[in-house]
């Protein structure tokens, strides 16, 4: 198996032009996120929720490839993908929160964002299901004559699971246009990907499909960009699907329940000095130093706009319960 | 009027469906080039093309799962999964997703897909393909359930079906194939989901049944009509929604009811319709409510077992005749 | 006898099995090193090493399949699916293979396998983490079904599961981990399956009810005993075998029924014990059997829709009180 | 993707010493299946059945390296894998008839051959679904500390559907005594492999689960013989599963209600060239003309076997009906 290492252009280059957006999209998902882990800790979030903190340039990354009409299904671990989309975060926070101006009037919860209006078109709870919805979603745009195309985020261990090997089939053989960005993020659950998978590069899988596997830095905003571009665009061509391994790594455990006691204290260093947000940082001050300004107002700006997303959703109701026999049925 | 059999009628219905809408695909194994396992769908590549109706590698989740991504992104989607047995291997996308994905999306995405699979027992295919695999989803809200027993409810509920804003679960029986019927030369009207079918009026016991069973049970009232007996047969036609008030209106006027089904009792329709009667109209009632119903067993092979296994008429006669002496 | 909880009868009992038994192992996604995700098997892989004791890839069909393969090959698995909903993505070699495959063989091999599940809503994990599975199997002949409610059950059902020399699959409800219960310090007696429990006695009304229904519907027995109503309270524990006798027993008394169940009507144990009940013993009911079930749509998040989603015990209350008013 | 092509000792280096009583061995698969054909048109099968005529060498190759106490499960494709067991020729044919005598005692039918006395644990219905099984019985061998192995016979359509993939991945990393022998008979119901299928050699999937993937000539007993030694001989020295893709072809179409004519003729005619049987027969007339005696002989004793095997299964009485309740639960 020979799965493509892709360095292509990355920071190592220097820090890109839109530095400062790239940086405030990826803030955005980091400090909703810090956000949700506050209110956990105040008892209002309920059942689980996983966190991407650590993975943000992935998503980031795709996002900025994407367009209107194109589709975007992502996991359970899909706050970044969707947020990444666009999506207001005042809806995002009210979902979790349970309340009636969530993106799906608080009927879903953490790990059923949806947002058609932007593409997002559903997380999933189920590892790798999303995956031939994904592949439908390719198909309409095919079918349909346009040039939209449907990426997929799913994790290192969704990669062992039945679904994932018939919608990599499926879109190769049909040609769809499908990116599937395998956000590898080290663990599945509690398992290093050793534990449960027989070979070291996951891309290598796509192989198995006649489709190019490349694998990446994933935490390379630059980098990812760039890939996901190739990818997109080979989408769009009518070139069909691609399989794009991100190398990353998720900062917090699995879900709420979980401390990631199980981490080597010499792999999570490694990981927090290669956090995507820092790299960006790093980039952008090393040839200039005064873009730390530039830094701190992305980030006071976010915190803002965080801060109002939240209050808005806080403020917003409880659902009517009454609300919760919609949409079963047309 | 044309006479056709059941099995024509699945690729009539569903060229109609497509001449309707261009948004109308359709795809699953070896349907295409090969015009299906079941000889159901010959001719459809030939006059839609491979662009709306294609063969797929042996993979049902992805089957269903594309069905279920192309149709919250605006086609209407038929999928074929070969025999319902097989949707065991994509139920998940089935229950988790293509059930679930309106409710699951707030009301955003609509999921107007067709899955079809060729139901049941009686041909000799053994325990893992003969099962009447309806009831497997009686339990999981947001899935219709059609069910038709003859030519002119195939044609009119696979339009109405397509047609439908929300995913349909659509058993064809496979031991219902040569069964004739008659369609309109061109065009068709839907029928509607949900509505039962009165295929028979009689005073004395309201007998419930589809597909096979809907011909056993025809085949029981005329029996006992010879003996005095006189029993309406509704067929329901479609499980999800059901059609109780045409149940209910019926036994208002003969206080007996019979539930004759090709599955196992527990978990059933018939024991939910039982179910529903007595609870909401226990009053209506003269006489413990009967299911005839497959055995509890797996479908075995040999003739001789495969044949007692399904419901007989005889079984309808007995149970009615209980039912009437009670 | 030691206090524990429900969360902890599960080590408990597996342990307690892997120790009777050499040919036990236990294997799932993370149950091994991490203890499980819901920390419910820790300590299983110190006490009996990585021969017995494994972690998964995440691969449901190869997980049962495997379970599958080694039951029939001599030895006695216990696999573990996550959550009940993801019953769904291997529900292929639960119902076509380990529910047939004693039949398929004749009776040559034997599959003595507990597929260990968390089952239920009640704790917010929203549509597809929060489905009461165990209907969706009811149809299909060849499985046993286990449904504890409480620590003595889960413990005494779990060493007759592993145990037995069929296929069981075993719920266990993760909103009733924190419910305490006594086991044994050592050793300890199955329960055999197949019997019901009677947890409260009273002459007005016959109550069944399982897993966190049997703990509403208890409560609702104490609110109906402050207004003079006496309830019967029945567990089945185990769904199939179902112990249609006790209930039988307790109607000849009460004559009337009550069942109360966490999912939906329709292909329900609920409607399907009803059915049984009303087609051979219509006699014994004095009032239209209820049905207190979940809703019909798919488990919403909200904690206020969530809550009515799931049967209350006043939802119980009213049930009986129109049945004893009837 | 780099399968492995194995040419390894053939029937090209001379017939083996043995020659007729592997043609006696896959005579027998082939006759029966003729009587089989004879059955059908007379009315005496039920519902489907599948042959696989022309696949002779691989079951014959794989189950010539197998021991007692060594497990092997079939596709619906499966007389030939259980006759190669050494089932008994009236039980296979009773169980088709639905007799008593059957296999399973009439309850199972052709889909459903089980004789777990001679390691045949069972005949499946659903595409790929006996792979995970497989599995476990490769994990109750390892578990039970034995050298025993599992071998499992699937289709290349079979390549695509999720149990398939999970199977593998499974064994590669618990390094179970599995045998995973691709038969590739170049369809799939009416589908040849590149209609479904994005890659050309399928063995080459096997390097997704750090798994050898060889491929071979499956007509060519010699071979086949030669091929599963190796990869059961790694399986009992504990280093884990082989998958082998054996080249062959199906006479006849996919199941009895198939008459194949969607198949171009000069592939039909350059496969039933390379008849399995023809070529052993070639191979040991080649050096030797007196081997056709030899040969004669075989088919002679095998149209005997057959025929009293018949018999015996048609003076089998029909099950009692009462029959069909035994076994569902222990
Ligand atoms: C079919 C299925 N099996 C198991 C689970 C439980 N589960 C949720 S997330 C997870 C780990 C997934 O790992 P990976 O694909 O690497 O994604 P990550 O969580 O790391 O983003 C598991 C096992 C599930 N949701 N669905
Ligand atoms: C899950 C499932 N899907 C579809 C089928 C119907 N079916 C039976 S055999 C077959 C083709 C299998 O092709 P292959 O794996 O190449 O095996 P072959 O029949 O050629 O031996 C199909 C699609 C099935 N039995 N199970
Ligand atoms: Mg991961
Ligand atoms: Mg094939």
């Amino acid at each position: 198996m020979n799965p493509d290492y892709r360095p292509s252009p990355s920071l190592g280059d220097g820090a890109p032009e839109d530095s400062a957006h790239l940086l405030a999209e990826m803030m955005r998902i980091r400090k909703f996120e810090d956000a949700i882990l506050g209110l956990f800790s105040k008892g209002l979030v309920r059942g689980s929720t996983h966190l991407c903190q650590g993975q943000e340039a992935v998503t980031v990354g795709v996002a900025s490839q994407l367009r209107p009409g194109d589709a975007m299904v992502c996991t359970y671990r899909g706050h970044g993908a969707t947020i990444a989309q666009g999506v207001p975060l005042d809806a995002c926070f009210a979902e979790i929160l349970g309340r009636s101006a969530g993106l799906v009037g608080g009927r879903g919860g953490s790990m059923h964002f949806t947002d058609a209006s932007r593409g997002a078109i559903g997380s999933n709870g189920i590892v790798g299901a999303h995956l031939p919805i994904a592949v439908g979603a390719g198909l309409s745009a095919q079918y349909r004559g346009t040039d939209e195309v449907s990426a997929a985020y799913f994790g290192d261990g969704a990669t062992n699971i039945g679904a994932f090997h018939e919608s990599l089939n499926l879109a190769s053989i049909w040609k769809l246009p499908v990116v599937f960005v395998l956000e590898n993020n080290q663990y599945g659950e509690y398992s290093p990907v050793a534990a449960t998978t027989p070979v070291e590069r996951l891309s290598g899988r796509a192989a198995s499909y006649g489709m190019p596997g490349w694998f990446v830095d994933g935490n390379d905003i630059v980098t990812m960009r760039a890939t996901a571009a190739e990818a997109v665009e080979r989408a769009r061509a009518g070139e069909g699907p691609t399989l794009i391994e991100a190398d990353t790594y998720r900062h917090s455990g699995h879900s709420r329940s979980d401390p990631a006691k199980y981490r080597p204290a010499d792999e999570v260093e490694h990981w927090f000095a290669r956090d995507p947000i820092t790299l960006l940082e790093r980039a952008m001050t090393r040839d200039d130093p005064s873009a730390q300004q530039v830094i701190d107002d992305v980030g006071a700006r976010v915190d803002g706009e965080i801060r109002s997303a939240l209050d808005a959703a806080l403020a917003s109701p409880e659902p009517d319960p009454a609300e919760r026999f919609l949409d079963v049925y047309a | 009027m044309e006479t056709i059999n059941y099995r024509q009628a699945i690729a009539r219905s569903l060229a109609e469906a497509m001449r309707r809408d261009p948004d109308v695909l359709f795809f699953g194994e070896d349907v295409a080039v090969a015009g299906g396992a079941f000889k159901a769908t010959p001719g459809l590549l030939e006059e839609f093309g491979p662009r709306r109706v294609r063969d797929t590698p042996i993979s049902e989740q992805a089957i269903v799962g594309a069905a279920l991504g192309a149709a919250v992104t605006g086609l209407r989607p038929v999928a074929e999964v070969m025999f319902a047995d097989f949707a065991a291997v994509c139920f998940d996308q089935i229950v988790n997703q293509v059930a679930k994905y309106r409710y699951m999306s707030g009301g955003q995405l609509s999921v107007p897909l067709v899955i079809r699979m060729s139901n049941g027992a009686g041909a000799g295919f053994g325990a893992q393909h003969s099962q009447p695999a309806e009831n497997w989803f009686l339990n999981v809200p947001g899935l219709k359930i059609v069910t038709p027993g003859t030519v002119e409810d195939l044609f009119g509920l696979m339009l109405a079906a397509v047609e439908d804003d929300d995913p349909v679960l659509f058993f064809e029986h496979k031991n219902l194939f040569a069964v004739k019927g008659q369609v309109p030369a061109i065009g068709g009207a839907p029928i509607p989901l949900g509505r039962a079918s009165v295929v028979r009026r009689g005073g004395d016991v309201t007998i419930v049944a589809n597909q096979q069973m809907r011909h056993v049970s025809l085949a029981a009232a005329d029996e006992l009509a010879r003996e005095g007996i006189q029993a309406t047969v509704i067929d329901p036609r479609t499980l999800v929604p059901f059609d109780d008030a045409t149940v209910l209106d019926s036994l208002r006027e003969t206080s007996r009811l019979v539930v004759v089904q090709e599955a196992p009792p527990d978990g059933s329709w018939g024991a939910s319709l039982i179910s529903r009667v007595v609870s909401k109209n226990l009053e209506l009632i003269d006489a413990p409510p009967a299911l005839v119903a497959a055995e509890e067993i797996p479908v075995p092979y040999a003739a001789a077992m495969e044949e007692r296994w399904l419901p007989r008429a005889s079984d309808v006669v007995s149970a009615v005749q209980r039912a009437v002496a009670y």
